[in-house]
């Protein structure tokens, strides 16, 4: 999709959509770049008292410009406190204290697997990604999670090389039956639309497209023959206050340090 | 009991080929000035250890000096892709490198248990990743109470631990602060430890239960001010973002790398040396 | 999320008969006042767990509330024995109370475990001691990687933690520091939790990486100056030595321990009121 | 004994001399009370860079006047760091980082093995003593262990009724089979002498004795066959330097908070 809404594009909607998900009050683990935008953003609007954990050790934290990496200054200077990642894997995360994971993803598959692992086999492989970081605990152990990622028949695969954190591994009740503790994935934010799981098979069914986007678009950019949800709603387009509020979040860390972009280390 | 030491020599007398060695910290206090001093080092042969393995794993890994890299989560935070990691593992480039590979949660209770001195971490971990089935380092074990079943790996316990922290005082206690990261756990775990710092002081004025580490469980301590350039060090320096960008092009080519490892790193003495070729060839003030 | 909460009303809403609870502190900010609201309000069939049992809990065990302690040392410090733990496991009375002794190390580890939601803990522990034939809940498992034997022991998750601290925000958010014990593990291991403070404040003003339990990890937040007398709170108050001695003959005899309890506890409306009488009798300022 | 010697008491001689085996520069894992005391004398003295570790979190702490109790304001004041007490069993103690262990004990038997936890029957105790404390995992994992002790025909028995904390064991190398990395009590000191473990059976020999003291009043304290070594040495005297820093450490703590004495908690 390109950008032919007048007033905001296909990466504003998503994290304006991913951040309406956030409510207030909730203790969210957050992943590094969009998945932090749209956490902040949330924070800057609506959900003013969300807890943002980062894994490098912040609680807490309140940046007022978007981290470039998962342990920027920024988060440790504005956070309740800081931990070390031990702990904040111990206690927190493996605690049972976080309500939202927060998650970015190479590639998902109908089931809300994520693979961040390897492209082709893992040992010779095609395209090495960064690897696991602390999706596989986060993905498992938080009480829901969302993730945020554009859509396109490279990243919504039909099967994935490689499960690097588990979603609904083969759907029904098979993350339960593994004995995972979290709900798994209950939304995935796209730059076209949302997807959540059915309740029964646990398959990804699109259900809200955004405005301007059509279906044909959306399946044509998912490798598996996508699921539509007969009540299709359209996403409601970003309001005025939030889009005023990503673009001055946005202008803000340019000027910091330029346009952020994704990853941890 | 931690000597106040020059870091060549430090490197020199407590990095042996085929060590395991950990250079941890997490975007924060990452010591690249030790890393700089392995590559002129020359050593070979290294398992290099670290969650996040970033640009200076990716100029070690590149310069031939790692055997294995044990990691969770490798790439340039915020801008992509470690090319030499990516070549090393994709086509065996300068020699193939092999890897054991787990998550944050599994490495960080590694640590812990090696800090711990047990020979196994136990966690809540790897359910229904792919991960255990290439990683036969990731067991899982019973319960001896509930029955409930647990992920079990090795703990960590480098020969050689390499951090860089603010401060140290002349008897060579060490205080870090901010995103402390795995550091503490990663030296205590350690046989032995090298401890760069930003300066070394007559008192640390250390806050109540700060991250401090005791001067005689370090085992060398060097003064290396800017030492984590391009990482920072929270009260002293910022990180330099723009090098994680420019480092992307650096290290997409062979060559191109070769060339500016020997310019940058192998040619000059120092990290001090390091930054005076790297302000001119950048055409800007660096660290 | 804390809510500020009179601590009557907090012991009342998150306390129940037959829960297990553990009030923590190692010398260092225990919470008294809070285990007086316990005795005022004749909880009951409670399952203490502390690894120091000290005056507060003689108190509490002399007073018929507890059925069971889990603890690894019982003493009062520097001074003797608790004549009320040993007459409740000696002779029975008030009625008898079963316990379940481990080392510090193990519930030290405990407390982990149960923060980090494992339901055994690793350790170390308990060679060639006989405290594993006495207590079924100390069995030993093998390590998966190198066959080595270690003990585990099940993790400690209190109903409620109940701790002492310096001050909180506004927020909820608590800061102690100092001899800081297993406090933090102990609340986050529990279900519910109360914290005693010093003083509510605007700002924390905590230190870089210093002890601090964010507002919504707590249940109740109640301020009680001084709540942690005959114990300190550091930058606030200093140990009563005197009272720790003191202590040792009114908790001999079963009639003075009850007679003391009722004038001081039972006959008062709350921990100032008990420090008035105490000031009377003791002839002396307190607090 | 009573204090018969014009120059110090029983009770000094037996904190120096166990201060005295205190070296330069050794981290000591200190129990309270006579340990304490003489860990605090050594530092004071002939040890300036002595490392205190207390149980309650303090790492090497300088305590100007003793503490009364493991945790007093005092050891976390002085101290340079001060970690939670989970941190000092599993990062220090059983990190293998402690050189000596210095205990005090209830009781002991012949193999050096260590009593605290009750006299008479487990589940009907005659009287029930504190317990363990620290003691088990210091008495293992502490690279050697000194216990400090008064001598007497109860404190020093045949058949302790319980083992709280691990000696020699039955003796011989039965500590090294039952897997304890440590390498035990190398020295007990008393207000009568100094026993220390032969080197085969590990049997607790008299090797040293406190001037004016007669071997006749050591074997009256102790409730076996004590053995006595063929090259028994008199335990030299207090060296006067030394005694008057006890002295004066002792008097800034009677007047800061009464006279000192052992306990956790």
């Amino acid at each position: 999709m390109t950008d032919r809404q007048p007033d905001f594009t296909a990466t504003e909607i998503m994290t304006v959509a991913a951040s309406r998900l956030l409510r207030d009050g909730t203790v969210c683990f957050v992943g590094i770049g969009l998945p932090s935008t749209a956490a902040n953003l949330a924070r800057l609007t609506h959900a003013p008292d969300v807890v943002l954990i980062y894994e490098s050790g912040p609680i807490g934290a309140k940046p007022t410009v978007l981290p470039l990496s998962i342990g920027d200054g920024e988060l440790a200077e504005t956070a309740d406190t800081v931990v070390g990642t031990p702990e904040i894997f111990r206690y927190w995360l493996q605690g049972g204290r976080i309500d939202v994971g927060f998650l970015g993803a190479a590639q998902v598959d109908r089931f809300a697997n994520i693979n961040t692992t390897v492209i082709g086999p893992y040992d010779k492989p095609k395209v090495r990604l960064p690897g696991a970081g602390g999706a596989p605990e986060i993905a498992a152990q938080a009480r829901e999670v969302f993730i945020v990622l554009k859509q396109s028949p490279k990243s919504f695969v039909d099967k994935l090389p490689f499960i690097t954190s588990a979603g609904y591994l083969d759907g029904g009740d098979a993350r339960q039956k593994a004995g995972i503790p979290g709900a798994g994935p209950t939304a995935v934010i796209t730059d076209l639309g949302i997807l959540t799981p059915d309740p029964v098979t646990r398959e990804l069914t699109l259900t809200s497209i955004h405005p301007g986007v059509t279906v044909e678009q959306v399946t044509a950019a998912t490798g598996w023959d996508l699921k539509i949800s007969p009540d299709l709603r359209t996403t409601p387009a970003p309001e005025p206050d939030a889009l005023a509020a990503l673009r001055d979040l946005q202008d803000r860390t340019a000027r910091a340090h330029g346009q952020a972009a994704g990853g941890e280390g | 009991m931690a000597s106040i030491t020059p870091l060549r020599d430090a490197v020199a007398g407590l990095i042996r080929d085929g060590d395991t060695v950990a250079l941890e910290g997490f975007t924060h206090l990452i010591p690249h000035a030790a890393g700089h001093e392995i590559i002129r080092q020359g050593k070979t042969d290294l398992t290099l250890v670290r969650m996040t393995p970033d640009l200076i794993y990716d100029q070690i890994i590149g310069m031939g000096c790692a055997a294995k890299l044990i990691f969770s989560w490798g790439g340039n935070p915020g801008v992509g892709s470690l090319h030499r990691f990516r070549d090393a593992v994709e086509q065996g480039w300068p020699h193939p490198l092999a890897y054991e590979e787990h998550s944050h949660a599994g490495l960080a209770n590694a640590y812990v248990a090696g800090a711990s001195n047990l020979p196994f971490a136990l966690l809540r971990g790897y359910t229904g990743s792919d991960l255990p089935k290439v990683n036969p380092n990731i067991r899982f074990i019973e319960c001896p109470f509930t029955g409930e079943t647990l992920a079990a790996i090795p703990s960590i316990r480098p020969d050689v631990t390499v951090i860089h922290a603010q401060k140290a005082d002349r008897r060579g206690n060490v205080l870090l602060w901010g995103i402390i990261g795995v550091q503490k756990e990663a030296v205590l775990a350690a046989k032995r430890s090298i401890v760069t710092v930003e300066e070394v002081v007559d008192s640390l004025d250390a806050p109540p239960n700060a991250c401090v580490l005791p001067g005689w469980a370090v085992s060398a301590l060097c003064p290396v001010p800017g030492g984590a350039y391009p990482s920072y060090a929270q009260g002293y320096s910022a990180r330099d973002n723009r090098f994680y960008k420019e480092w992307d092009p650096i290290a997409r080519s062979r060559e191109g790398f070769a060339a500016w490892m020997k310019r940058h790193v192998l040619d000059t003495d120092d990290f001090d040396g390091f930054k005076r070729v790297l302000a001119e060839t950048a055409g800007r003030e660096i660290g």
